[in-house]
């Protein structure tokens, strides 16, 4: 079968095309047992997040205290054990299944709005354009994450919308450096001159073709960023700049079991493992997104 | 270079040893001689940034200085009394303004200079204008009116005006004695150079410090050669440390790790009172929280023992009063001057003082920070307790700078602070005076300041504890602070290790310690 | 440098019986190949002509046994310089790749590695097959070069700094290092443009008679053909409809698509003359019709066309024509015989 | 290419003068100052507060002390470190070793454990064992770096004698870190390699490379990987660099003297002109290391030393 242009018959109405090429999207996507086994967990999680407040009162079971009920081991009513104030790890990684997933996710699409507009700018426009974005974008990246965060909290105050800005503009840099390299590739494409000489404007050429070419790329940073955002909120609240104190975010559960790592380690392993599973669901799900809208790889 | 020449030392050592015992063979048996290690190595966590006594106060670096350093007059915190130092003895005027000290003649800085009466005026001057930039040593020397030579054997401080506990400051560390020809040769390392047992070797910043032994010691020569200190600040690695054996000494093991410790039978675990108080300071500026009644309210209903259970696992002790237990003049009978003490937790006397306060039935909220991962468990404890009063708490988190910027603009609310008493009533003054940054309360009753006042001139010793005594009513009555606990601190080490002095106040005195081979 | 076994004419070099090739994929399988044999004999060059999707390059792959997944490759037998390819193992393979069978690609814009110097890439041919020091191969390379045209001082230079037609002969050196028996050229000048074209087939020409070497060029030109082959072999829809020699298939044209092929041919000599393109379009591989796979366009299509697979029948003893309408010994086709 | 690597040199510049600008106003956006970071340690007086902003010279507005601090910079000299009094240069190129170090060897430890693991299930793409590969890389990236740390110590340090727990002591030493940050790494570092490996494995010029009687391997590990390593080579790369600028974490786990940690602990006591003298020289390291990439670019693939030889990058 050669790769010699198709035989006219096939060039049928474009909507069909483009109809099927959303169905064709969707079937390699179906077709990839990876990426079903992550969107299944994820749809999970959001609805655990969703209803986590009906499944838990959060006073007496997220956020009570029962110094009595101190560190016991994973048993049959404490699935996970109880952390060193006494609350109960197995609600309390549930419940914080909104603060992860809301500042992974959230965090990392802020970065990704901020980084893909500038990248495909300095990616498009070469020459001064592109420097400026450039530099200015290392002057960024060279902001170490904890500073800003203790700025940006500091200055609007400590909520987990501050801790997902904080976390966002830090993620801004890769984004933009990714973004540009996609597009700087794309860009050189014949098709490309094409849809310039039929006189489309540049931002319709930079949104709907040059963008959606780059997308797996973009796709494989997001899910990255994702995680490392996760992790990066138990660093931040380590300093007091993560999620509010009582609410069971997973990076500050890990942070403070950190002194249990030796005697009730259970106190770091299950939020560990609840981020562990979180992040491989995003990249097995960006994995088949990526497979499946790269052309190329369809054969 | 000097871990080579060190090494080479060890091992000649080591050889000669071996001989000795080899030639005895003959004889009998020599009795079980312990051979001890040339090398000690003490992990610790809190990190020291200089070697210069004039610019640091806090334990750790007094720790280092009282190695390597010497004060005229030392503090012996057993009998809580003063012994010679530099200085073998010394009078005082009637109106505690002009000290004349007496000095010894045998004693050489570690550069070989011989240590004069000059020495303690260059000392002074030099730590007046920059060779400072540590505030309370900067006040200490501005006390001094002037310091005159007499001999090289005798100098006289004559201060502005009397101050009774005049000695016990200028035995802190701090005011250790330097070498004018050191510093002025090398600025960087001149201060280092002391008259203390040990000799500044290798300094490096948040990693390690060497210290090696001064062999020409006026006083008694320490036994082990060479002292490492690594700064480990990772607590439970340092104690892997020390069960690897990578290190002698584990400064401040996790509290949540004690039983691992006392499960290792090749290890000790000596765990003292602290003398670091954790208390909560309300800003009496916030108008809602200028209610003695509220505050005495919380004070009742906080039950400090489930604090230290669930903050600190168990280690430390409940405080029944913002006064050092240690602190000249302590009183604590409560009952007997018809009050009644904050602990244990008592919900009834809670709640009467709410009705009489402007909040009868609760329903405030008070925003409480705090500036470190530990005292956010003791204040999400305070959070569940306080519900009891229908006082919602909002817990917030700042780092150190953040957390004191706020509170000297006073734009707290209420803030869990830990300090580290001293054995001096004076030292408590600046709690509950005006114009001391410590006063996070911004306490100020002019009966109260009258009295410090008092105290510092009282000759009496009855009279001044019965000032003290009085302040301590005043105090317990308005409730400015609630004390909470002292956090205990504990030494994890090495059986081998003997002649360490371990105390509460975390400066532990290393100049005699020994390791077993 | 030549292989001491004399030049027997008679000789077959490579012989392929049945040759299959499906793509299983999960809603279709394509079958790109049905039932193929290749009888080359020794120095003899064979065409392989056909539109685009008659399964050219994928024949030229299986003999390589390079066909790339997810295609099944069935066979009953192929021989090669009497060596059976089919029960070669990888490693017998390797060996047999490069000396005993080489192949030269399509595009040469995309067949070179692009990170290693022309020169390199050739020496790495010889070290394969006739290790030697790294000078020696080096040596043998610029030799090549200069055999293809190209001087030998350009053997350190990258590929993108040759043009289209450079390139292709470097691939063609590549392919001749070690003096490979068989050589398989698929499509070698269709990507270059006329007047290369012309230098790069005379220069195969030239290399294969003193080499003495056999060879399938395969194309969709049938001037190429004319100008170099000895047999041809017209392919269409995965079978050969008709197999012979350059005057059988050309003077006495016996299978209809052949005739169409000549027709849409433009003449020199008669500029007024209208084309007549083939009607309809090359059927599906993913479901051939019954039958003939040519009858739905073929003008002579009879019933018998559309239900049974036409067989091959030997018109002459070279000459091989696959079309049931020959059952009927009177049916001739339009274009007229010459001699 | 010298004349490439000059240009970019002298585009690090307005770099470093906007990140010490930027660095400057953020430090001091931040709240409290070196006065407060002394009034945690001990208590203070208004006056004695007042007398120490002085000597700190902390009067004034940002904009002229930025300017004070310039006029050092241009002339090389960094400042003294506001807590210790030593010069920052000093206390950098005290960390810069074990840093440098602790990098390369984490570069290491994530291009040993990626590379293998982003060809593999990139020629098996698809397949059980591509999922289970990536499964793999991405264990490095969800598992906290603290907890990795420990756990090392506790199960590795405790029981093997020759491998120290923590601190900068000979080779040994470096093993437990750089296993803790390199395996952060291999997640990106895994995915990069099997999606270029990918792109590589479907060119014409590896069927030539086969077709010449190289075995499936030589094709893969030889003709293809060399073509597939731009993009592993920036992704490692900019792992490096960001491995020069100190991980924190592991940093303080294993008492690793490192810049990270000497950044954090200024920034946490406000040690304006420390956080700044160390980010500026962070930036330019790794400035460096990024230009030695992109130069090592040059070395790799040939079309792109021609552009540099033509002295700009050919964009149409």
């Amino acid at each position: 079968m050669s790769k010699k242009n198709e035989t006219p018959e096939l060039l049928v109405s474009r909507k069909y095309v483009r109809q099927s090429q959303i169905r064709i999207i969707l079937h390699n996507l179906r077709k990839n047992k990876g990426a079903m086994i992550g969107l299944a967990i994820i749809t999970l999680l959001v609805l655990v997040s969703c209803f986590a407040d009906v499944l838990f009162d959060y006073d007496t079971e997220i956020a009570g205290l029962n110094i009595s009920e101190k560190l016991i081991r994973p048993c049959k009513e404490h699935l996970f054990g109880t952390d060193d104030l006494g609350r109960d790890i197995f609600k309390r990684v549930l419940y914080g299944a909104r603060y992860s997933l809301g500042v992974g996710f959230a965090a990392t699409m802020i970065g990704m709005a901020i980084g893909v507009v500038f990248g495909a700018i300095a990616g498009y426009y070469c020459g001064l354009a592109e420097d400026i974005i450039m530099r200015l974008n290392d002057i960024l990246s060279a902001v170490p994450s904890i500073l800003m965060g203790i700025v940006i909290v500091s200055a609007l105050g400590a909520s987990t919308f501050n801790l997902m800005l904080a976390i966002g503009i830090t993620s801004v840099p890769q984004f933009v450096r990714i973004t540009r390299a996609a597009v700087l590739s794309v860009r050189n494409q014949e098709y490309v001159e094409a849809l310039k000489a039929t006189g489309m404007s540049e931002a319709r050429i930079i949104a709907f073709h040059i963008i959606p070419n780059c997308m797996s790329p973009i796709i494989v940073q997001i899910t990255l960023r994702i995680a490392s955002a996760i992790i990066a909120t138990s660093s931040l609240s380590f300093l007091g700049l993560g999620v509010p104190v009582p609410a069971p975010e997973w990076g500050s559960m890990l942070n403070l079991g950190r002194s249990y790592v030796r005697t009730a380690s259970y106190l770091t392993i299950f939020p560990g493992i609840a981020i562990l599973i979180t992040v491989l669901a995003f990249n097995l799900l960006g994995d088949g997104l990526r497979d499946a809208l790269d052309p190329k790889l369809r054969k | 270079m000097k871990k080579l020449i060190s090494l080479l030392l060890v091992l000649a050592l080591a050889v000669s040893f071996c001989f000795a015992n080899g030639a005895s063979e003959g004889k009998a048996a020599p009795v079980a001689q312990v051979e001890y290690k040339d090398t000690a190595v003490i992990g610790f966590q809190t990190k020291t940034s200089s070697i210069s006594p004039p610019t640091q106060t806090s334990v750790m670096h007094r720790l280092f200085f009282n190695l390597t350093h010497d004060t005229l007059v030392d503090y012996d915190e057993e009998t809580s009394s003063l012994k010679p130092g530099l200085a073998k003895s010394w009078t005082v005027s009637d109106d505690f303004k002009v000290w004349t000290f007496v000095l010894r003649d045998d004693v050489y800085f570690h550069n070989g200079e011989k240590f004069t009466a000059d020495d303690v005026l260059f000392t002074w001057e030099f730590a007046k204008d920059d060779g400072s930039t540590n505030a309370t040593v900067k006040t200490t020397y501005n006390k001094i009116e002037a310091i005159k030579v007499i001999d090289d054997t005798t100098v006289e401080i004559t201060l502005k005006n009397g101050d009774i506990d005049f000695l016990y400051t200028y035995s802190n560390e701090s005011y250790s004695v330097l070498n004018r020809e050191a510093v002025t040769a090398d600025a960087a390392k001149g201060p280092g150079i002391g008259t203390g047992p040990y000799m500044n070797d290798e300094f490096v910043v948040s990693d390690h410090t060497t210290l090696q032994r001064n062999e020409k010691y006026w006083g008694e020569l320490p036994p082990t050669k060479t002292l490492e200190f690594r700064f480990i600040s990772d607590a439970t690695t340092r104690l892997a440390a020390l069960e690897a054996g990578e290190i002698d000494v584990c400064q401040g093991p996790n509290n949540t790790e004690h039983n691992i410790i006392r499960a290792n039978d090749d290890l000790i675990l000596y765990v003292c009172p602290g003398m670091n108080l954790t208390f909560l300071a309300f800003n009496s500026e916030v108008p809602a929280l200028n209610d003695p009644n509220l505050r005495l309210a919380i004070a009742y209903a906080i039950n400090d023992q489930e604090i230290i259970d669930g903050a600190a696992s168990g280690v430390g002790s409940v405080s029944d009063g913002m006064w050092g237990f240690f602190t000249y003049g302590y009183y604590d009978d409560w009952a007997g001057a018809g009050l009644a003490s904050y602990q244990p937790q008592n919900i009834e006397k809670a709640k009467e003082y709410l009705a009489k306060s402007n909040y009868p039935n609760g329903g405030l909220t008070i925003r409480m920070t705090c500036n470190s991962a530990w005292t956010v468990g003791a204040l999400q404890i305070i959070q569940a307790q306080l519900k009891a009063l229908n006082i919602t708490v909002e817990v917030q988190q700042l780092d150190s700078a953040g957390f004191t910027s706020m509170t000297k603009a006073k734009e707290h609310e209420v803030v869990i602070q830990s300090a580290a008493l001293t054995g001096a009533g004076g030292d408590m003054a600046k709690f509950f005076t005006a114009g001391n940054t410590a006063n996070t309360a911004t306490y100020n009753n002019e009966k109260v300041t009258e009295l410090f006042k008092l105290a510092g001139v009282e000759k009496d010793e009855a009279k001044r504890k019965d000032y003290y005594k009085q302040i301590q009513l005043i105090i317990h009555e308005e409730a400015p602070y609630i004390p909470l606990y002292y956090a205990g601190t504990g030494v994890a080490y090495s059986k081998k290790v003997s002649g360490a002095v371990w105390n509460g106040s975390g400066k532990f005195d290393y100049s005699q310690v020994k390791v077993e081979k | 440098m030549k292989k001491d076994t004399e030049i027997r004419k008679d000789d077959i070099a490579l012989e392929l019986k049945n040759l299959r090739v499906k793509f299983v994929l999960e809603r279709e399988t394509v079958e790109a190949v049905n039932g193929i044999d290749i009888t080359l004999k020794r120095g003899h060059t064979l065409g392989l002509a056909g539109e685009t999707g008659a399964g050219k390059t994928t024949t030229a792959l299986s003999l390589l046994r390079l066909v790339p997944h997810p295609g099944k490759v069935e066979c009953d037998s192929l021989k090669v310089d009497g060596k059976d390819v089919l029960k070669m193992t990888s490693k017998e393979l390797e060996k047999f790749r490069g000396s005993d069978l080489a192949m030269i690609f399509q595009d040469p814009m995309t067949s070179l590695n692009p990170v290693f110097t022309v020169g390199q890439q050739i020496a790495d041919t010889i070290m394969l097959h006739n290790p030697t020091t790294k000078e020696d191969a080096m040596k043998q390379a610029e030799k090549m070069l200069e055999l293809v045209g190209i001087p030998a001082v350009r053997a350190v230079e990258y590929p993108h700094q040759f043009s289209g037609g450079m390139k292709q002969r470097v691939v063609i050196a590549i392919a001749l290092a070690c003096n490979p028996g068989v050589l398989i050229a698929d499509e070698p000048t269709t990507a270059l443009d006329v007047t290369i074209q012309a230098q790069v087939l005379a220069l195969m020409k030239k290399l294969r008679d003193e080499r003495g070497m056999s060879m399938i060029m395969i194309t969709h030109d049938l001037g190429i053909i004319a100008d170099v082959c000895d047999e041809v072999a017209i392919m269409y829809a995965g079978r050969i409809v008709e197999y012979g020699t350059l005057k059988d298939v050309f003077n006495h044209t016996k299978h209809p698509y052949t005739e169409g092929l000549f027709n849409s041919l433009p003449n020199i000599r008669n500029r007024s003359e209208r084309l007549k393109p083939i009607p309809g379009l090359m059927p599906d591989p993913s479901n051939l019709p019954k039958g003939c796979a040519f009858a739905p366009r073929c003008r002579y299509a009879t019933e018998a066309c559309r239900t049974a697979r036409p067989a091959d029948r030997m018109v002459s003893d070279t000459h091989m024509v696959a079309c049931t309408a020959y059952d009927d010994p009177d049916f001739r086709i339009d274009r007229p015989e010459k001699d | 290419m010298l004349r490439y690597a000059i240009k970019r040199l002298l585009l690090m510049i307005p770099v470093i003068i906007g990140v010490s600008f930027l660095i400057f106003f953020i430090m001091d956006l931040a709240p409290g100052n070196i006065i407060d970071t002394k009034i945690a340690e001990e208590n203070m007086t208004d006056e004695e507060a007042e007398m120490l902003r002085e000597q700190y010279n902390l009067n004034g507005s940002m904009i002229s002390r930025y300017f004070k601090y310039m006029g050092g910079l241009v002339r090389g000299d960094l400042g003294k470190s506001y807590i210790t009094g030593k010069p920052v240069l000093e206390s950098y190129l005290e960390k810069l070793p074990a840093t440098i170090v602790l990098a390369a060897a984490s570069i290491l430890v994530s291009v040993i454990i990626s590379i293998p693991l982003g060809i593999y299930s990139a020629i098996k793409r698809g397949t059980f064992q591509d999922n289970t590969c990536m499964v793999l890389s991405f264990l490095g990236l969800s598992i906290p770096n603290f907890w990795l740390g420990l756990m090392l110590i506790i199960t590795i340090a405790l029981n093997v004698k020759w491998i120290p727990t923590s601190g900068f002591r000979g080779i040994a030493s470096v093993i437990l870190p750089a296993i803790t940050v390199g395996t952060g790494l291999t997640a990106t570092l895994a995915r990069t390699t099997r999606s270029s490996m990918l792109d590589v494995l479907n060119q014409d010029y590896l069927r030539t490379e086969r077709a010449k009687g190289n075995s499936e391997f030589r094709v893969v590990m030889r003709y293809a990987l060399v073509n597939a390593l731009i993009p592993i080579i920036t992704i490692a790369g900019g792992q490096f660099a960001a491995c020069l600028g100190g991980s924190v974490l592991t940093e303080t786990i294993f008492a690793w003297p490192g810049v990270g940690r000497l950044i954090i602990d200024s920034v946490n006591s406000r040690d304006v002109p420390m956080v700044v003298g160390c980010i500026i020289m962070k930036s330019f390291s790794i400035g460096l290391v990024v230009l030695c990439v992109d130069l090592l670019y040059a070395v790799i693939d040939p079309r792109i030393k021609a552009m540099y030889a033509r002295g700009r990058r050919r964009r149409k």
